[in-house]
């Protein structure tokens, strides 16, 4: 039954595709978007993916929704019909696709325990995780500790692609000819003189947050981390910045202390692998940490999410900032 | 029930080539980003429907209960880390995007070529 | 049960979509709820918490997008494209 | 008596289904996105309710019981809120209450 679900799930998404490729309407595509991003994460669910499922909920919920809006406010909300080789790009799409299924028959049948896949280290994560870091969630314990080179280079990319949005827009847009966007009438207070989503909105602030840090701190017991606290963290203060406005956000979490999130978050992570380094093991091994090995792993792994989470939450609300600030010259 | 298996394959390989498509033949930059969102989102779909195990659950021990057959975690992992840096990557996207707009006024592919053509 | 719901999906104008959208936020929450108890993991709820705490940012965002978007195209009436 | 509570829980959980498919339908016929929302928001509230009743039921009292009570508790905040900001959206893009046929997409531009 529950695979019948899955297909019926699937089928909707693909649905769902088309729809957003097929309209021109740039808002509705966005909106499609975050239907899209729902059906992903439920049909995670299903394929027993529960941590990768929140971390699809935490950014598609939301944050991906905005951001989107964000650039759409900023650029344009149509797009333009015509494109002279559709038919030729239509050609090229069907034949891979039929070339892509054909490969798929070699594929092992789905949810095959037989498969290639898992027959080549995860049995080895499966069986040692429990002795060595002795932790339930095997998820957080490949992500953190046996594959920790991977995360940190992962984190490094989000950092720089937060580097990278913060220099995009640290260029002063040059006034081009043409109506000037009205900069006076335009005080950015947000969703201010709305009351009921302000009330719910300063409510619920305390629980996002509250439920980010449980999220954060739980993951080596359920599904949760670093990455996923830190989507969630960043959508209570984006949910703040779209109800007082982002000035008031920047007041109350300035650019600065942002900077400094983005890059300690690294740092942190960074230096516990050199810590691991200066006490005898080798970069990122947390054995050493303290003289039990085991504790060391949940001390080094505690930390490392950490990092992650600051980092996270630095980047994403930083770009949120960046689109929103742009919006508002 | 042989080809049944296959399906999320299939499901897979139509919803990259949607994205591809979308990227391809669109000539809208926030189109081709969405577009480019969807391709991503296939591939983590595969990678997790490979993980799947019959009969297995999520791999997070639960105490008390032995002899569990869990999913393969190792494809969880790094679609997890996949999914922020995509976003990541996206934002990063957008943000030239809007660059491109203030720059050229547009964020259709051929009137900018043309703009770069004069 | 979800049923329902892909054909709102198709509906006329955009703020149906959003519509669509939020409902369709809902009925995840649901049905992960239910399915949490199906596979008798019922530690995944937390899924389930996400999903009701942050689901409501995206329109809350859209009402942003279009109070912006009506005070600039009230002052000049070309924005967009 | 665990009988008794495993035919309670399915008819809450019938129950809730068919709230939720009769929202489905009525978000689907009504003639204006206003209406539209009236049956949607049957989804968020009875269909919710009841369907998380019914789940609660299944779980006894334990951990689970109080995070479903915390994902009715948040839902039946805000998912009334999201209708009202979209609600406002609409009115503020210049959708009247009494227009039937819906503007095919948007206006303006």
């Amino acid at each position: 039954m529950i695979v019948l679900f899955g297909i019926f799930l699937l089928t909707l998404m693909v649905i769902t595709a088309l729809a957003i490729v097929q309209t021109q309407h740039l808002f509705v595509a966005v909106i499609l978007a975050g239907i899209f991003s729902l059906l992903m994460a439920a049909n995670f669910f299903l394929l027993d993916a529960a941590d990768v499922a929140l971390t699809e909920a935490a950014i598609g919920a939301g944050i991906s929704t905005v951001l989107f809006l964000g650039a759409l406010a900023l650029t344009a909300e149509h797009e333009r019909a015509a494109s002279a080789n559709r038919l030729l790009a239509l050609g090229v799409v069907a034949v891979t696709t039929l070339i892509v299924i054909y490969a798929t028959f070699d594929k092992p049948r789905f949810g095959d325990p037989e498969a290639p896949v898992h027959q080549h280290v995860a049995p080895w994560y499966l069986e040692r995780t429990p002795e060595t870091i002795d932790i339930p969630n095997v998820v957080t314990a490949v992500l953190a500790s046996f594959r920790g080179y991977d995360t940190l280079g992962e984190v490094f990319v989000v950092l720089t692609a937060g580097i990278g949005v913060l220099f995009l827009f640290g260029a002063k847009p040059r006034r081009k000819a043409g109506p000037p966007r009205l900069a006076a009438h335009e005080p950015g207070d947000g969703l201010r003189h709305y009351l009921i989503p302000r009330v719910v909105g300063r409510l619920l602030i305390p629980f996002i947050l509250l439920f980010g840090l449980y999220v954060q701190f739980h993951g080596e017991y359920g599904p949760g981390g670093g990455f996923q606290a830190g989507a969630i963290v960043a959508a209570a203060v984006i949910l703040y910045a779209l109800l007082e406005g982002e000035a008031q956000a920047l007041r109350v979490l300035p650019q600065r202390l942002l900077n400094g999130l983005i890059a300690g978050g690294a740092l942190l992570y960074g230096a516990v692998g050199v810590a691991g380094m200066l006490l005898g093991g080798s970069f990122l091994d947390y054995s050493v940490l303290t003289a039990n090995p085991v504790t060391g792993q949940h001390i080094g792994i505690l930390l490392i999410e950490v990092g992650v989470g600051i980092t996270v939450t630095g980047v994403l609300i930083s770009v949120f900032h960046a689109f929103a600030a742009r919006g508002r010259v | 029930m042989e080809l049944l298996g296959l399906y999320h394959y299939w499901i897979f390989a139509v919803l990259l080539m949607i994205g591809f498509y979308a990227v391809i033949a669109k000539p809208n930059l926030i189109k081709k980003l969405i577009g480019l969102s969807i391709f991503q989102s296939a591939v983590f779909l595969l990678y997790i429907t490979m993980g799947k195990v019959d009969g297995g659950t999520a791999p997070i021990f639960q105490a008390g209960v032995g002899d569990q057959v869990f999913s393969n975690p190792l494809p969880q992992v790094l679609i997890l880390t996949a999914i922020v840096v995509g976003i990541s990557t996206t934002a990063l996207g957008l943000g030239i995007v809007v660059r491109i707009k203030e720059e050229y006024g547009s964020i259709e592919e051929h009137e900018i070529q043309e703009i770069d053509r004069q | 049960m979800a049923l329902a719901l892909v054909r709102a999906l198709l509906g006329p104008s955009v703020y149906d979509r959003v519509l669509a959208a939020n409902m369709f936020g809902t009925k995840t929450v649901l049905l992960l709820a239910v399915i949490a108890f199906l596979y008798g993991r019922p530690d995944f709820l937390d899924l389930a918490l996400a999903y009701a705490l942050i689901n409501f940012i995206g329109v809350l965002a859209v009402l942003e997008f279009i109070r912006r978007r009506a005070i600039t195209s009230a002052a000049d009436h070309n924005t967009g494209s | 008596m665990p009988f008794l509570l495993d035919v309670a829980s399915w008819v809450l959980l019938s129950l809730g289904g068919a709230f939720v498919f009769i929202g489905g339908v009525g978000a689907l016929r009504m003639p204006n996105l206003y209406t539209r929302m009236h049956a949607a928001s049957l989804t968020d509230t009875m269909g919710a309710v009841l369907i998380i009743a019914g789940v609660m039921l299944q779980a006894g009292a334990s951990l689970a019981t109080i995070k479903l009570a915390a994902i009715l508790l948040f839902l039946l905040l805000t998912s009334p809120t999201a209708s009202n900001a979209l609600a406002s959206a609409a009115l503020l893009a210049g959708l009247r209450p009494g227009d039937t046929a819906a503007p095919h997409e948007d206006r303006g531009e």
